[in-house]
């Protein structure tokens, strides 16, 4: 992956099973490649207070997540060998069931990917600028706190 | 010199703006801080930082003009 | 997840991303999910001696494999907390660049995902009755051996 | 009593067969080593491990019938 520029790591909605299936199908061509592994975040159905979560709508610092996006990556690149990575986060409505992060990174063996992955998923929660208010099925709703 | 200000998430919510711009120039982060406090108190409970140009900043920083956001706890993923 | 009889974990020839995909929306409505995370073993054209695999070919013990796949299935669930836990094995031929190993674990939050699909992977590898044979570009093969 | 033992990846190579029914009874697994060898010289140079009944056994582990399967490394994934 020579594009180290940073990119935008939104998408409108959910990510759907067929863009992870998509993105896994253009590493066949990389048959240096042993190893993939994939985080996905998907929205619960929480109940709280007797009522449940029907979807999160998400919210960003669109530049400044972008740009941290793209510093967590170099970071990542710096610390494991990688032969690619990728980052998708949902922006807007995402229905409980339905996936808002996508992560996705692949290196010749296995190890570094697990790793990776976990290194990378966690400096996205703690580090960028991306807010879920969840809304319930009566419509009120509370933002939502990572834990 | 205005102070342009963004608000994000349950911060927006409070200020019922996502963007607005100052009259007032405070010169620092405390000074900015005491100012919106005044506007809107129900900030003060709330637990947030605060970024200038996408860089998070302390209260005794300096504002010499860039973009001022005020960012509520992260949850993405 | 009741289903913890012994099943078949092996699928014919490579695992296709759209299998991937199907597999993936299928979790769509379990909404106690927070977290999935996905390993993929994907074939290697790896260059030895100057010959460039072209392709590995898979054979099993397989009763024995997929006995030890259930005991790896009943331990994993044992030490961690997970919603679901799926786990495919090619057998036959699998060209470089596809997928030959598929291992799918879900639960409502993230931290244990990360634990339980490198502990299954690594069991796999380590206690599971498969056997690869290299195929190079001129037909010629050598045994694979796992690192 | 026969004994039938299955044979895998490289192994299967050296003894040209996946299966077959030995005439002798051996004992212990150690004897069914000794035999085989005798029957194919190049297993000695070989790593494998040795399965009854799907489990795993030692050299001296006897021999009461039951499914004899030698194993190659295991390189799935």
């Amino acid at each position: 992956m020579k594009d180290r520029k940073p990119k935008n790591v939104f998408v409108e909605g959910a990510i759907s099973p067929e863009f992870i299936a998509t993105s896994i199908a253009k590493h066949q061509s990389k048959t240096s490649i042993g190893a993939h592994d994939i985080f996905l975040g998907q929205v619960r159905a929480d109940m709280v207070d007797n009522k449940t979560i029907k979807a999160i709508e998400y919210t960003a610092y669109e530049e400044m997540a972008n740009n941290k996006f793209h510093e967590i990556r170099e970071a990542t690149f710096g610390k494991y060998e990688l032969s690619c990575m990728h980052i998708y986060h949902s922006l807007g409505t995402v229905n409980a069931g339905e996936i808002c992060l996508f992560v996705f990174v692949s290196s010749p063996r296995r190890k570094v990917v697990f790793e990776a992955l976990e290194y990378v998923v966690e400096e996205i929660k703690a580090n960028v600028p991306v807010f879920g208010r969840e809304i319930f099925e009566d419509e009120s709703h509370q933002w939502k706190v990572n834990t | 010199m205005s102070t342009n200000i963004k608000y994000f998430g349950l911060l927006a919510e409070i200020t019922s703006c996502r963007e607005e711009s100052l009259g007032n120039s405070p010169s620092t982060v405390n000074e900015l801080l005491e100012l919106l406090f005044e506007k809107y108190p129900d900030l003060k409970e709330k637990d947030f930082r605060v970024a200038i140009d996408q860089q998070l900043v302390t209260e005794d920083t300096q504002i010499t003009g860039g973009e001022i956001a005020l960012l509520p706890p992260f949850s993405g993923g």
